[in-house]
């Protein structure tokens, strides 16, 4: 276990990066809850920001993004929070023309 | 302290083992003052009502009274409802204290006397502070109670609403000092009161009252507390609560008062520094003098946020509440409109470099102007080296923050 | 001044589902036991429908099995808060039945202490508004006058909440010796005191948000409600049987100058000394009753000034009250009185016997209350506990 | 002794063990607002490995807008279409088996990806030599957003130095695009049913 522990790379934060990817696609693909669904873009961008974050760090390599890792992700977290507005109002509008937030029953192209 | 454990366990263990040391002894702290605020808050509260409040515990004054209702809840029967989400309903008091206690973390007591010295302090204060909302939002939602719900609800609105105008109001100290690192603030508050931001301009004034509303409205005290308001929803969130659990609820909010009060003392109230700088020489000698100068800062700056929050308690004992929608007017009609104000103020004051009381004070530019963080200096000789033009453009900037 | 009855178009972004929610019976702000059943649409009340009967106690129908003044302690419970002035009512229905005459002294009494009682009765409304609002302390600065009042009273009979002091007949005792003195001391000292509540509930700018253009009752809607006391007199209805009542009630007050608290013209007769109408406020709201109140309070206390001097004046006998087994003369006989909650009546059927055949009581309680389901329609949450504040509500007395 | 386990590497297992099992537990909750809970969780710990990785800014920005603001705004929304028939909203078996095999096999993927670049996967010896004042401060940022590059003082191309490197561009469009968002959200929200509500109180 110390070995692990004293050997923390970039590779082990995309790892991370990795899963968090994984769990939001499959949550998106998965969930019939639209507001499941944007759960799984939260994790999946958080999944992206991670990495940014690793290949900017400079505690983790010699020659790294620098700031343009960490601007970035502020940049994804910004687009984030909007896509979450958006999405919302879209789960709202599409809950207020169906009465449901099923994402499976939303397959008629009117609102 | 990880050191000295190493010698008879695992490093790993060592490591557990300190954390866990330290984070009891945060936690003692945090319910120490929770003790000691309830206290006075019951104290003033009956003083302001023509009461005595508790007089018997302890001896003279109560003072033990915390700790009697401390026991009594423990030994309390913890109740959760039959239709409460259990799971949520249990983890939500954690959710909303462990936040709170977060805050102390990069909260400055005195001249680097902080748990954790990060550069972005009075952004992670801010956002670290606006979490407590979701165990709030939890116990609403898991209680089971309709009462519960309707607090949470209001609890949610109420503040993403006010973190808006509280962050603006927190960003204006940023600008003028050039830093978010709380303990380079407070450091440039150093000398006399006029060197406080608060006397900075007339918009810094009238921001910090800004701050105070928005920071009194986002620890959901009166006359904000709407997510508990007794007279319309019971007891709002935690209606349902009973025993330890339900004293989490308030160790949280009291400690985020101290912490917003704190906050507003680093921010607009020199932190540390006095209003007479008596130990101004004493922290230079350094050595000894030094540690006991930061001392006598440290009790300064509880002084001052122990004084913010009795001015909390004060307010919740005079005033009515609102009703939610006078609330969210409260927050989107006044607090941001006067905040940006504020802010675009504050900035213009510093851009066209008007006089601060401090100027004709003390015209010893010792004060402000000569704490900098080290990238700018660093930034500085590097202007110097090489001469090209992103430097000189730094450095244009460096020269215009001083 | 906003208008009443202006229409409003609240829009709801979301559709949610209605929220069916029980305020009360123990809830903090529905003033006992009161359970108000709530349809909500989020914070916006949709519907209001009260529940009552949760504090029955069949005291109608004890008072057909006592004797008018072994009943006496029963109309105390009815309206707890101004027992004194529900004795007064019953005693002067018996006495209207009896066709007793009541002697000078006893009549400047009765007047002293229902307008004490009054004053106690307001100062807990008053209290209580606050506390309905969330400030807990002018409760406590209302409650520290309350108990000097109940002292006064405690020295005359004996009892503080439940006097049973005023009986048919006149009252069970003359004023103690120095009694109106520490009366005047009180009276002197509570003055300066209004002040204060003023500072803190009806100009405080919070207050004003909450309650004004709050639960407005139109003119006509208080009188076709039958809503009394302070809420009729808050929609601009210039009525108190002090002045208007039965000749039997308002003899007691002959010789005292009152002008009826109720606004003419934008203003209140004695707001000079007080803080003006806010420019929010509609005439029938929240803020209109409360201030209503507030200044029969200063009324009250003119009134028990003049009584102190009339009782000083006044000699001869202090009226005892009529022995317990008194037959009842064959009749039946209705009287209302202006209690501090509105008029509360008293009707009393008699067969001749001692005891009366049938007892009923008319409370006001119920009458103001049964405008709440008009009134919280689709206002706030909030709202609500403002509104039924107002109309000051006393359980007891509704359920009887 | 100490030197075998360094804190960094400590706090990186925590903060990526707890991010992980909750955000696995977003995905095998079925209840929406544990679903919540479990992101806030997860969104949080990973806030911890910003911190841990140098990017405290970003961090505490994640907190802030992630965790208080886009968090809150969702469990709002959860809240406001929380009946009971959709607080608990299953997926059928089959769904399950096919979505984590394919599940997995993207993790194998990238994890292989992950670690197979040497460049990647290497420690960097000098770590505790670094002193990174520049990344940890919120002005470098600040500073790149308007233009200039604090750590690209020795840049040596000329149109990179000329702040062409800066991202007040980005910035911008950010912003602009968060207006054209808000905007937008507010008329996708917009209210659809009036209730005429007779006289407010009166």
């Amino acid at each position: 276990m110390a070995g692990l522990l004293a050997t923390i790379t970039v590779s082990h934060y995309l790892a991370v990066g990795a899963f968090f990817f994984v769990t939001g696609v499959l949550c998106m693909a998965t969930k019939r809850n639209a507001l499941g669904v944007l759960m799984g873009i939260e994790l999946v961008l958080n999944g992206a920001n991670l990495n940014f974050i690793a290949f900017g760090s400079q505690y983790l390599r010699e020659e790294t993004l620098g700031l343009d890792g960490q601007l970035i992700a502020l940049f994804v977290i910004i687009l984030a929070a909007a896509e979450a507005a958006v999405a919302l109002a879209i789960a709202l509008s599409f809950y207020n023309a169906h009465s449901t937030i099923d994402v499976d029953q939303g397959d008629e192209l009117k609102g | 302290m990880a050191e000295f454990f190493a010698q008879y366990m695992p490093a790993w263990g060592a490591y557990l083992l300190t954390a866990l040391i330290s984070v009891a002894l945060l936690l003692a702290v945090v319910g120490l003052g929770a003790l000691f605020f309830i206290w006075a808050e019951r104290k003033v509260a009956g003083r302001i009502q023509d009461r005595l409040g508790p007089t018997r515990t302890g001896g003279k004054f109560g003072w033990l009274q915390s700790l009697a209702d401390g026991i009594k809840l423990i030994t309390k029967e913890d109740l959760a409802p039959a239709d409460a989400d259990r799971l949520l309903f249990r983890l939500a008091p954690y959710v909303s204290l462990a936040p709170s206690y977060a805050a102390l973390l990069a909260l400055p007591f005195a001249d680097g006397w902080v748990g954790w010295e990060i550069n972005t302090s009075v952004f992670f204060l801010l956002a670290i502070l606006g979490l407590e909302v979701f165990g709030v939002i939890l116990a609403g939602y898991a209680s089971g109670s309709k009462w519960s719900l309707f607090g949470g609800m209001r609890q949610a609105a109420q503040v993403v609403s006010y973190e808006v105008p509280l962050g603006m109001c927190g960003v204006i100290p940023v600008f003028l000092c050039g830093t978010m690192s709380l303990t380079t603030i407070g450091n440039m508050q150093a000398g006399w009161a006029t060197n406080w931001l608060i006397f900075h301009d007339p918009f810094t004034f009238m921001v910090f009252w800004v701050y105070f509303t928005c920071a009194v409205a986002s620890v959901n005290r009166a006359p904000f507390d709407l997510a508990e308001a007794e007279s319309e929803l019971v007891a709002g969130f935690h209606t349902e609560y009973s025993g330890l659990r339900w004293s989490f609820f308030f160790m949280a909010e009291y400690n985020s008062m101290f912490v917003v009060s704190g906050l507003a003392a680093v921010l607009f109230f020199g932190g540390w520094n006095g209003p007479v700088p008596i130990f101004a020489s004493w922290k230079a000698a350094g050595g000894g003098w030094e540690i006991v100068a930061d001392l006598a800062g440290c009790l300064n700056f509880i002084g001052k946020a122990v004084l913010g929050v009795m001015v909390m308690i004060w307010v919740r004992w005079t005033l009515p509440r609102l009703r939610i929608d006078q609330v969210i007017t409260t927050c989107l009609k006044y607090c941001v409109p006067l905040a940006a104000f504020c802010f675009v103020g504050a900035l213009a004051w510093q851009l066209a470099s008007l006089p601060s009381p401090n100027d004709w004070l003390s015209p010893d530019p010792a004060g402000r102007a000569a704490v900098r963080e080290p990238w700018v200096e660093r930034a500085e000789d590097g202007a110097e080296r090489s001469g090209t033009s992103g430097a000189e453009e730094l450095a244009r900037l460096a020269e215009d923050k001083r | 001044m906003a208008t009443a009855n202006r229409e409003q178009i609240i829009e709801l972004d979301v559709r949610t589902d209605e929220l069916l929610v029980n305020m009360g019976p123990q809830h903090p702000s529905t003033h006992g036991v009161l359970r108000l059943v709530l349809k909500t649409d989020g914070e916006i009340v949709t519907h209001v429908e009260p529940h009552i009967g949760y504090l029955h106690r069949c005291a109608e129908k004890i008072g057909e099995n006592l004797t008018p003044r072994q009943w006496i302690p029963y109309t105390d419970r009815m309206d707890y808060l101004a027992a004194m002035n529900m004795n007064l009512g019953w005693s002067l229905c018996v006495e209207k039945l009896l066709g007793y005459e009541l002697p000078e002294k006893a009549r400047h009494i009765r007047v002293i202490i229902a307008e004490l009682g009054r004053i106690a009765s307001h100062l807990v409304g008053m209290g209580t508004y606050g506390l309905d609002l969330g400030t807990f302390s002018p409760f406590l600065y209302a409650f520290r006058e309350r108990e000097k009042i109940l002292d006064l009273f405690e020295e005359v009979c004996g009892a503080r909440l439940t006097n049973s002091y005023i009986t048919p007949g006149g009252v069970t005792g003359d004023l103690p010796a120095g009694w109106l003195e520490k009366c005047e001391a009180f009276l002197d000292q509570f003055v300066p005191v209004i002040t204060e509540y003023h500072t803190l509930l009806t100009t405080n700018a919070i207050f004003i948000q909450r309650t004004a253009g709050i639960g407005v009752i139109s003119r006509e809607m208080a009188i076709d409600y039958g809503c009394t006391g302070p809420v009729l007199r808050g929609s601009g209805v210039d009525h108190d049987l002090r002045r208007d009542g039965e000749e039997r009630y308002t003899e007691m007050y002959d010789g005292y100058a009152f002008e009826v608290i109720v606004e003419k013209d934008g203003h209140y007769p004695r707001d000079h000394d007080y803080p003006p109408v806010p420019p929010e406020a509609v005439l029938g709201d929240c803020w209109h009753r409360f201030y209503v109140r507030m200044l029969e309070v200063m009324q009250a206390i003119d009134i028990v000034r003049e009584g102190i001097e009339f009782y000083r004046a006044s000699s001869g006998d202090w009226g005892h009250p009529i022995k317990l087994n008194t037959k009842l003369p064959k009749g039946e006989v209705y009287l209302e009185t202006e209690c501090p909650r509105g008029q509360m009546g008293f009707y009393l059927v008699s067969d001749g016997s001692a005891i009366p055949w049938r007892v009923r009581a008319r409370s006001s309680c119920f009458c103001n209350l049964s405008v709440t389901e008009e009134l919280c329609r689709g206002c706030l949450l909030a709202d609500v506990a403002a509104i039924v504040g107002s109309l000051d509500i006393v359980m007891g007395e509704i359920d009887r | 002794m100490l030197a075998a386990i360094d804190l960094h590497g400590f706090l990186f297992v925590l903060f990526a063990l707890t991010a992980c099992v909750f955000a696995a537990g977003v995905l095998f909750s079925s209840n929406i607002v544990r679903m919540a809970f479990n992101l806030v969780l997860s969104l949080g710990s990973s806030a911890g490995l910003f911190f841990l990785a140098g990017a405290e800014f970003v961090g505490a920005m994640q907190l802030m807008i992630y965790v208080g603001g886009t968090l809150v705004l969702l469990v709002f929304g959860v809240m406001l279409t929380a009946q009971h028939r959709f607080l608990e909203m299953r997926t059928n078996a089959g769904e399950w088996v096919l979505s984590l095999l394919v599940g997995g096999a993207l993790l194998m993927v990238l994890l292989q990806a992950a670690f197979s670049v040497s460049q990647w996967n290497t420690p960097y010896a000098q770590r505790d030599q670094v002193e990174i004042d520049e990344s940890k401060s919120a002005t470098p940022i600040a500073a790149a957003l308007t233009g200039v590059r604090v750590d690209k003082l020795e840049e040596t191309n000329p149109r990179l130095r000329a702040g062409k490197s800066g991202y007040l561009m980005p910035f911008v469009i950010v912003s602009m695009h968060l207006l054209v968002v808000l905007v937008g959200a507010a008329y996708l929200a917009r209210p659809r049913m009036a209730v005429r509500q007779m006289r407010r109180g009166g």
